[in-house]
């Protein structure tokens, strides 16, 4: 059939399957595609450590395919193109992950995902599978408002959870300290995004959202979910002014705190852009009194060839400082110091 | 008169036939509040119960499979609120050999509450919720007054219908839905008009047989 | 003044000191910004290796800025938009790279790339500056026939150069010796590129090309600039299907060759479609007989927002396979093993 | 009559006045065949140089500061390009306090001779080439003829004028526009413009003085 969108991929009904085979091709020494496709670790993690596991939709890459490895995730389940995988393959890949100090079932907040969570740990019950934990992370500010923060979705901001919670996985912390030093992370967490241009969905070809030409969407999720709601398109600066001080007044942020900053790249903005504005946000936080320990710029969680960023920041202490610092070697996210 | 094993295989294959020829039209509703894949999704899920079920020897294991198969295959919120329809559904019928109106009436009450438990929603938050509440009223009110299971069936696609139209008039909560605000008024939701094609699947189903 | 393009940035004017300040605030741990608008690393390699340079045109992120750092390059001399910088500016560089053991100006084949790096060179001369050569690269099959390699154009293959002679160059490799080392690099490398959409200039708002909603360019140059031709979009296999033959025939590529291959990202490529597009590539090598040793998949060569993708390939030895596999830390391109 | 460093220096600033009003005329002819950066780049250039050259104290000064300022402030091929036609200027001026008419047809014939030794681009290959080479040839032809220096400028204007306008029905061997092919004919070449452009300007001040 033909391609019903300007994409180059063979047919929407095998999507996934070719990206996984094509994925694991590339990244033999990293990762392993198993038959029931899930993206295990090439080299599983020793006996005794804690295993981490995420399900979510596709379509996001490098989320999360791309976060399998030393230092990330032990499992990831690929759902179909935005739709999370359903229990049983949860369930499958809770069995993979098990090096005997029980497995943390990782949920980026969105409906479906935490559905299908929940019934994969049901069967967990079923089954006997008693060292399972679930925790939730959730950072969009956007998404509802404070005092209700575990009602907000699971956006760009949980690279941080990743990456800490990869690396205290990898340490002989247990099952309850895993769950707790996730939502430690997600605690200090928050996150504002932006779109500029919409991305397609690659299934059924349709362009995800409208937005004028002279128009950005603030608040957009990372389904092209709408947000709280337009605005002119100004200057990098004048954007980075809009998104920075309800990020900052969320936590809040303070004087004196150190804080990781992360600038997701939703798809197609460019490295140039995301410099400029990243400009903005060290002048405004040396003038807010925050310091910034290390910075992120990439691509985490995208929305197909959407153009947009989000801006997130994470306030860290000295235990955070030494995780975020530990070398993560996934297929496409590699965190190393020099 | 009562219904067998292979009756709710033939609702199911059924079912997965009405889905399979209205996909555009899921498509095309999901677009407007949605991503526009729930009919693609759904009958995928479907196809897939159909071909499982066929060696399925209760109606327990005929529903059950099916529900574990539409989470599976489906996923998602739909999958894991389609699929938990029919598991629900298949836990109150755990030891029957056939299941009269009187059950299958509860059956669906079971999977509806499943359903409102596992996504929150409750009627007029527009989901495959306002049309699978009206359509288990009619089943009950038919199993009380002692209408045929065609009489019955009939009722509650009828009821599914209306229901699934009435939910133009709402806003969304809950879904994807719930992002587009006040925009979603005027259009029906995908979800609740499965529910629909469901019912009126297996009405025909047991008009045709 | 307003934005004239849908893009984030603060002025057109200001986009290169406004990008390189960002960047450099991003990254002090790996980069520097100097007085004059040099990319430094923030470590200077140890006295008595040589140093490594190039200038180019900016808008190709992360070309070249990103490649600054530990097994890549000492100093990059960014230009303005598509601009390669002038010969005061490359001579600035040379003196900032040398580290005692010359310096090796290395020139991606334009034209303007060219002529400056010449002039600089030539202004070292009038200076007495002798220890500076200078090395010419193309890779892009497209861009002359075979037999007149020394034409072509410099694209996304040069990464497999600048990558494995930023490895030498750590190494106790004389000046003569990286010179040879680039040109055997680049001599067995061969590179063919397709755009599927266009981008847009930053600087004039402009789209950088037109391309029919069923059409792509096969041979687009970094700049937009037009290939061997249009043809009609087709599937993700099919597309390897055309461009894979032309590349293994150009070298040639044999059976029981070893390769490094590359899939560059011009900029809006999802990485979805990208292990689609590898998968292919894999089956085809598998079947002509020519072992993969390792895949890059990822931005090097930008081209703005750009949708598109270069598929390279390099022939390797034990001692290329080396050079690859050493760390590689710039800020936006780290190459470590697991 | 002779052209003196203040007359140099006086031309410098003129050109980069005309070419700072036809900065979007040449954009727009760029566009046509390259990037359409060509006004915006060589404007910014010459405004450079026309500041640097203030305090210029020979011949060589001025032109040698000029096409140093060319290349390091354009950059790209035309940067060098530009630059270059300065820069082989002055060095055939090297000591001389003033220059004369034959001295100035000479250093735009070593200037021209260093753009296409650079390039490579001969007349013919549609670039700023075929705007310069009829201009140096009618400078030559005006100091053979003993004609004053206002005359040969005017003379050199119109050739460089015709010169650029016949880059129209050529095709590219060099720059960008080699890569529109036969879409070239019909358009003028941008660097041909800003020469036509340059010796208009030179003309237009020793005509005003
Ligand atoms: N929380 C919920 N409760 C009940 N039904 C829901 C809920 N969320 C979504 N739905 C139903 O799911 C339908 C959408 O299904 P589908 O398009 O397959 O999934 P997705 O939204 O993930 O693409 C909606 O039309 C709605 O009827
Ligand atoms: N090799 C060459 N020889 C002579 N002139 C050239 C050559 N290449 C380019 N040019 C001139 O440069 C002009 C383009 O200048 P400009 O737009 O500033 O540079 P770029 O093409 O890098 O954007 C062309 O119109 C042409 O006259
Ligand atoms: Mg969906
Ligand atoms: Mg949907
Ligand atoms: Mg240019
Ligand atoms: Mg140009």
């Amino acid at each position: 059939m033909a391609p019903r969108t300007k994409k180059l991929i063979n047919q929407p009904a095998t999507i996934l399957s070719d990206m996984l085979e094509g994925f694991a091709a590339a990244y033999p020494d990293i990762v392993r595609l198993t038959d029931t496709g899930l993206i295990v670790r090439a080299q599983p993690k020793a006996t005794g450590k804690v295993g981490l596991v995420i399900g979510n939709g596709s379509g996001h890459e490098p989320a999360m395919i791309g976060l399998v490895g030393q230092g990330l995730f032990d499992v990831n389940i690929p759902g179909e193109i935005f739709a999370a995988p359903g229990p049983g393959r949860i369930l499958e890949g809770i069995k993979a992950a098990d090096r005997g100090a029980g497995v943390l079932v990782c949920v980026s907040h969105h409906a479906g995902d935490l559905m299908n969570a929940e019934m994969a740990l049901e069967l967990c019950g079923m089954e006997g599978i008693e060292a399972v934990e679930m925790v939730v992370l959730y950072d969009d500010i956007s998404s509802a408002p404070k005092g209700r923060e575990a009602e907000r979705r699971g956006t760009a901001g949980l690279f941080f959870t990743w990456k800490m919670l990869g690396a205290f996985a990898e340490t002989d912390a247990t099952l309850a300290q895993c769950k707790a030093m996730a939502e430690k992370i997600r605690d200090n967490t928050r996150t504002l995004s932006v779109a500029i241009t919409p991305g397609t969905n690659p299934v059924s070809g349709a362009v995800m959202f409208q937005l004028p030409d002279d128009e950005i969407e603030v608040g957009m999720g990372v389904h092209g979910e709408i947000g709280q709601g337009r605005q002119k398109l100004v200057s990098a600066d004048q954007t980075i002014d809009i998104m920075l001080p309800p990020v900052l007044e969320d936590l809040p942020f303070r004087a004196g705190d150190e804080v990781l900053v992360f600038l997701n790249n939703s798809g197609s903005m460019t490295q140039m852009e995301l410099f400029i504005l990243y400009r903005r946000v060290a002048q405004r936080l040396q003038e807010a009194g925050i310091q910034v320990y290390k910075t992120y710029i990439g691509p985490y969680a995208t929305t197909q060839e959407m153009a947009g960023f989000a801006l997130s920041l994470c306030r860290v202490d000295d235990e955070l400082k030494t995780l975020w610092d530990a070398p993560a070697i996934g297929a496409n996210v590699r965190i190393v110091q020099p | 008169m009562t219904i067998t094993t292979q009756d709710l295989r033939g609702m199911i294959t059924a079912i997965s036939a009405t889905i399979s020829v209205n996909i555009s039209m899921l498509n095309t509703l999901d677009s407007q509040l949605g991503d526009g894949d729930h009919g693609t999704t759904i009958s995928a899920g479907f196809a897939a119960a159909a071909e499982q079920i066929a060696a399925a020897d209760s109606p327990f294991d005929v529903l059950r499979l099916t529900g574990m198969t539409l989470m599976n295959r489906m996923g998602g919120s739909s999958g894991a609120l389609f699929g938990t329809l029919f598991v629900q559904a298949a836990m109150s019928v755990k030891e029957a050999e056939t299941v009269s109106l009187k059950q299958f009436a509860a059956l669906w009450q079971a999977g509806g509450d499943g359903v409102m438990k596992r996504g929150k929603a409750a009627p007029g938050d527009k989901t495959m919720v306002d049309a699978l509440s009206p359509a288990v009223t009619a089943l009950h009110q038919a199993a009380e007054k002692g209408e045929t299971v065609e009489q019955a069936l009939q009722a509650a696609a009828a009821a599914a219908e209306q229901g699934a139209k009435n939910t133009a008039e709402m806003t969304a909560r809950y879904g994807r839905a719930q992002y587009v605000g006040e925009r979603a008024i005027g259009h029906v939701d995908a979800g609740a008009q499965s529910v629909a094609l469901m019912f009126s699947a297996m009405y025909n189903y047991w008009k045709g047989k």
